[in-house]
């Protein structure tokens, strides 16, 4: 039963992905019109999917290959140490011994302050070097000059309008700080136009799912249902189907009648009692 | 501007590592088992006597720790040799260790996560279907990926395989890029009713942003390519690659220089465990 | 005048509206091939790749998620696609749990559709390191030993005994690195893999993070840059797609109008904010003169 | 790109050296008690503007204090929070105070009380203004806009770490007429800000604006040890631009060769520069 099983799965997965991905996109764009159930529904599995990916994720790939593995298979009894350290996260939760987290928070902070005086040379050193820019590149005063020029008034007067030690009482700082704020207007123009690209890119690349992905799959998976339905309709092959396919619509249609009757009933009541 | 050669250093390590080698060759079978349950007897008894620290010496050793986790990156560029020197050989260790830990925090989140939603279930607060949903969720994407990697049986990790990946490229990778993809829904009602055009800066702001934005794309060539050759500069491509790579780098790396020094303060202050007054008391 | 002012009303769901319909129309059209532009710093990056000798191997750093697969899937794409045609040997590590499935999925797609044409396959052209936590310790352990750090794929088999691995041990047998990110991570793969070991770095961000790194290429410490999903576009018109339609050009094509309708958002809501102002005004003037 | 010594050399020494002992040795001067200068940002005469107009007009004002909960810039904003809501409680204004982290809720209700009770009428102090509304970025956004058109507020600000949600925020601050002051170390939503805001405190001014409220040693200290350390930056900049443009005009001048082996040398630049 399994192999009909798998097989079915691995032929249709493609079609069913396409068909809950369309699905999600729906759930999670219906919030833009108004806040809903459907909305909170999808919001509420998506974090669950999230943490539970994270959980297989960092077992199958880290704490089993890294940990386990090399603990039980390999002999090296020492990675224990590992998980008591790791322990010491939790402690965050009892109210007594929270300082016991400390310790560990601690040691991952002090790590990444640590790595700052190679951070500082590596990413900067070249920073001011490459700020060093010839006022006559190649021995010649031309348009070399001009550029360096505008670079040098720009990045001194930008860094003007960030110091807070000294008041901007002197004319020539005060302008030269205000002059840097206008520059800095550059710079987030720039932060502005990339990142409204950015966000487009990432809702065209939604809008484009929903084109030129899902809607060809629909279509062909409705002509394909529209088809399974001519033929239960009116092959003689499928009687027996249209028969008990009658017999339920017809059920159904009693059963939806006695809600509907019950729900008027309840409403008049309470209106009722109101009035 | 050396220390130590190359040779004297390798020779210190060579006599720590024979010491260490006999310590923790590997085990197996039972003598495994009887150290790794001695190492977790260790372990508890450190967490027990770290229980009862008394409350004067608990800063120090928080700061202590946070000193030597950063003391190892910091001497390992600071210590300067002609080649090579065996902190930098220790380094892929060290980051296996760190990988390692690190990785136990990833239930962290998930313990209030958890509280959270199983407190809503119970009580059958409203919305508790949303909670219920997220544990369904949680155990069957979890249990698909296991599953998958650990079945015996051909047919049902190929099933187990086939469900996990609709749950992935079916649910969790639309999910998440459906959800910041709003974002681009916000821009455009806020670029109509919120961005107002009020100072010469933002006229400033607002004409770069339309040069940057039209000189990336086809639209913005096609406006501007009517130009004749001589005027190839004011071509909307080329104004908006000049204000990116000159006023934009100039003043991109005035903000970078200060931010630069701010990193080496924060971290200074971290380090050394510097940030103390009254918020900060309360919480670090 | 007074239309500009009642513009002002409009409820925000008519311009989410808005939005899509102006969306659609270039994305239905499908226009076809890559736009021709091609900026100097994505042909930097292909210089960089194309030149990366035999006995070297090319290692992407991929730090982003599915929340920015639009932006960063079509980067990685194109980089892999052009690696694996011209065979050049290349391993990519994923520092984010969902990014680590979707990296591992795209290679796997595109080893299928090329491996016709030439014979590619997993563990002897191309491999994926799986999912890592990023820390200080393991972004250097990239460049002093790469075998220890990365120790097992993503599959479960030990690094060392893949015939990609081959002759790789640390940063002399690595030709470049390339940072594909979401976030600022750029300056720690700068402090701990390439500047130490003089490794060329190259770098596709997203749009966003794409400003701040043109002082890098200023400084050399960049060597190219793929910005989102049109400098990706532009990088496939280089390998010889440009008559094809990719999501990277379909994107480009789509981000034209989508451009053009934010900016004469902004002037038609600056003007009409200005004709209420105005309008203010003169009714102020008209109650302070009766 | 020069001669790459992974380790670090004696222009890292000074420079790095020189740029550590000037933060020390502010911040432990200023922790002794000396007096430190850091002028005053004009951000901050639009803040106290912005909470004098809540005041005429009699409305309730809103203080956002970031979405990024429980780090050092969250309890900057706290800072911040402390000199608005003295100001407010002078003229018994509200101050209404929506929090993402339940340990920050628990600061901004301390320091409303506080406020109030220096103020002499702590019995006009409602709890209910200070709210813990959810932990999901979008969630608080939602909220804080229910508020916003609840409440008509008449000043919105904006003071901490913001991500994609400050476009909801700043927008619907402006359909309701606020006055609306913002200031964020994160540049990616400075730009935002700038656009939608009547002003914005930029990037490190955030820092300047906090240490200067909060009088607090340490962030007092390191941020004028930060702009020694700018100053020294420009410095080296500017020796190396003359030396640079010297090598390119007068290659053969005396001592040149030996200025570049002893400073130019350690600071890489690109080959064609």
């Amino acid at each position: 039963m399994t192999e009909t099983m798998a097989g079915w799965l691995a032929h249709n997965s493609t079609s069913i992905i396409i068909w809950c991905a369309a699905l999600c996109t729906f759930a999670i764009y219906s919030v833009l019109y108004a806040e809903n159930r459907f909305f909170r529904l999808f919001e509420h599995i998506y974090i669950g999917l999230a943490s539970g990916y994270g959980v297989y994720i960092t077992w199958s790939e880290i704490l089993g290959p890294k940990w386990w593995i090399p603990m039980i298979y390999k002999g090296q009894w020492y990675w224990m140490f590992a998980a008591v350290a790791g322990s010491m996260f939790y402690f965050m939760y009892s109210n007594r011994h929270v300082w016991i987290s400390r310790i560990i928070f601690g040691f991952f902070m002090g790590v990444t302050a640590g790595g700052m005086f190679r951070g500082f040379y590596e990413v900067y050193f070249p920073q001011i070097g490459s700020s060093m820019k010839p006022l006559a590149p190649g021995g010649h005063w031309g348009w070399g000059t001009v550029s360096a020029v505008v670079f040098y008034a720009l990045m001194f007067s930008a860094m003007t309008y960030f110091f807070f030690s000294f008041e901007h009482k002197h004319p020539v700082v005060a302008t030269t700080a205000k002059a840097g704020r206008w520059f800095l207007m550059i710079g987030f123009g720039a932060i502005f136009g990339a990142t409204v690209m950015g966000r487009l890119t990432l809702l065209i690349g939604r809008l484009n799912f929903l084109i030129n992905t899902w809607a060809p799959q629909a279509e062909s998976d409705t002509r394909r249902i529209w088809l399974a339905l001519v033929a239960v309709a009116t092959w003689p092959r499928f009687l027996w189907l249209r028969v008990s396919l009658a017999v339920l619509a017809a059920l159904l249609v009693v059963l939806l009648v006695i809600y509907f009757r019950r729900r008027q009933d309840l409403k008049q009541k309470a209106t009722g009692t109101q009035d | 501007m050396t220390i130590l050669t190359h040779n004297q250093w390798s020779a210190i390590s060579t006599r720590f590592y024979k010491l260490w080698v006999v310590t923790i060759a590997d085990r197996h079978g039972w003598q495994l088992a009887v150290f790794i349950t001695g190492a977790l007897l260790v372990g508890a008894l450190a967490m027990w006597m770290l229980m009862s620290v008394p409350t004067r010496f608990r800063k120090p050793i928080v700061m202590a720790v946070t000193f030597l986790g950063g003391l190892i990156l910091a001497l390992e560029f600071l210590i300067s040799t002609d080649t090579w020197h065996p902190l930098t050989d220790f380094l892929p260790a060290y980051g296996n260790v760190q990988m390692v830990i690190g990785s136990f925090a990833l239930l962290l989140g998930l313990v209030n996560l958890f509280m959270i939603h199983a407190e809503a279930v119970n009580k059958r607060t409203r919305g508790w279907i949303n909670s219920f949903a997220f544990f369904v969720a949680f155990f069957a994407i979890m249990i698909a990926g296991f599953v998958k990697d650990y079945a015996a049986a051909k047919a049902v990790s190929g099933s187990a395989d086939s469900i996990y990946t609709v749950f992935f490229e079916g649910f969790l990778m639309p999910l998440s890029s459906t959800m910041f993809s709003m974002i681009a829904f916000y821009i455009a009602s806020a670029a109509y009713r919120a961005f107002r055009i009020r100072s010469t800066e933002s006229a400033l702001m607002m004409i770069t942003a339309s040069i940057i934005m039209l000189g990336l794309v086809p639209a913005g060539q096609y406006l501007t390519s009517g130009l004749p050759g001589w005027l190839y500069w004011l071509r909307l491509e080329n104004v908006s690659y000049w204000l990116l790579t000159s006023p934009n780098m100039a003043v991109q790396r005035a903000m970078a220089f200060g931010i630069a020094v701010g990193a080496l303060a924060t971290g200074l202050r971290i380090w050394l465990s510097l940030e103390r007054g009254s918020f900060f008391d309360r919480q670090l | 005048m007074d239309i500009l002012i009642k513009l002002q009303k409009i409820d925000r769901r008519v311009i989410y509206a808005l939005v899509i319909v102006v969306l659609m129309v270039p994305l239905l059209l499908q226009p076809k091939g890559h736009p021709k532009l091609v900026t100097p710093e994505v042909h930097h990056a292909f210089d960089v790749i194309d030149s990366v000798p035999k006995d070297k191997m090319v290692i992407l750093s991929s730090f982003w998620g599915p929340s920015t697969e639009s932006e960063n899937g079509p980067q990685t794409a194109a980089l892999m696609r052009h690696m694996l045609m011209k065979g050049i040997r290349f391993g990519i590590v994923s520092w984010d749990q969902a990014g680590s499935q979707i990296t591992y999925n795209i290679g796997k797609s595109l080893e299928q559709e090329l491996h016709r044409r030439y014979g590619v396959r997993y563990g002897v052209d191309w491999v994926h390191f799986g999912y890592k936590l990023q820390n200080e310790a393991a972004l250097r352990g990239i460049g002093t030993d790469l075998p220890t750090t990365m120790e097992r794929e993503k599959e479960g088999k030990l690094v060392s005994t893949l015939p990609v691995m081959r002759g790789i041990k640390d940063f002399h047998n690595i030709g470049a690195v390339v940072e594909i990110t979401a976030s600022g991570t750029l300056e720690g793969t700068m402090t701990y893999t390439t500047q130490p070991n003089g490794l060329k770095l190259l770098y596709c961000p997203t749009a966003v993070m794409s400003v701040e790194a043109y002082r890098y290429l200023d400084s050399g410490q960049v060597k190219g840059m793929l910005n989102s999903a049109v400098g990706a576009a532009q990088y496939e018109t280089l390998i010889g797609m440009s008559n094809v339609t990719t999501q990277a050009s379909v994107t480009t094509w789509t981000l034209s109008t989508a451009h053009i309708f934010i900016i004469v958002l902004i002037l038609l809501g600056n003007l009409g904010y200005f004709a209420s102002k105005k309008a203010a005004r003169r009714q102020g003037g008209e109650a302070s003169n009766d | 790109m020069g001669d790459i010594t992974p380790y670090a050399n004696s222009a890292v020494y000074v420079v790095e050296g020189l740029l550590v002992f000037f933060i020390l040795f502010k911040i432990i001067s200023a922790r002794r008690g000396r007096e430190l200068f850091i002028r005053r940002i004009p951000g901050l005469s639009s803040l106290d503007e912005a909470v004098g107009r809540a005041t005429e007009m009699g409305k309730p004002m809103l203080f956002v204090p970031g979405i990024g909960g429980l780090t050092v810039v969250g309890l900057q904003a706290m800072a911040i929070l402390q000199h608005v809501v003295q100001r407010a409680a002078k003229f018994l204004t509200r101050v209404i105070v929506p929090n993402i982290d339940p340990i920050m809720f628990t600061i901004s209700e301390e320091i409303s009380k506080e406020a109030y009770t220096s103020e002499g009428v702590p019995e006009q102090f409602d709890p209910e203004d200070i709210r813990f509304l959810s932990s999901d970025q979008f969630a608080l956004a939602a909220g804080v806009v229910g508020i916003m058109h609840r409440e008509r507020t008449a000043t919105v600000l904006y003071f901490g770490e913001f991500f994609a949600e400050s476009l909801i925020l700043a927008e619907n601050g402006q359909a309701v007429g606020a006055i609306q002051i913002a200031g964020t170390p994160s540049i990616t939503q400075v730009p935002f800000f700038l656009a939608t805001c009547d002003y914005t405190i930029i990037g490190d001014e955030y820092f300047a604006v906090s240490a200067y409220l909060s009088r607090q040693p340490t962030l007092l200290g390191s941020l004028v040890g930060q702009d020694y350390g700018k100053l020294l930056m420009m410095g080296v900049i500017v020796v190396g631009a003359i030396l640079v443009t010297l090598q390119a005009t007068l290659p053969h001048l005396y001592g040149l060769a030996w200025l570049n082996e002893h400073f130019l040398k350690f600071f890489p630049r690109p080959p064609g520069q």
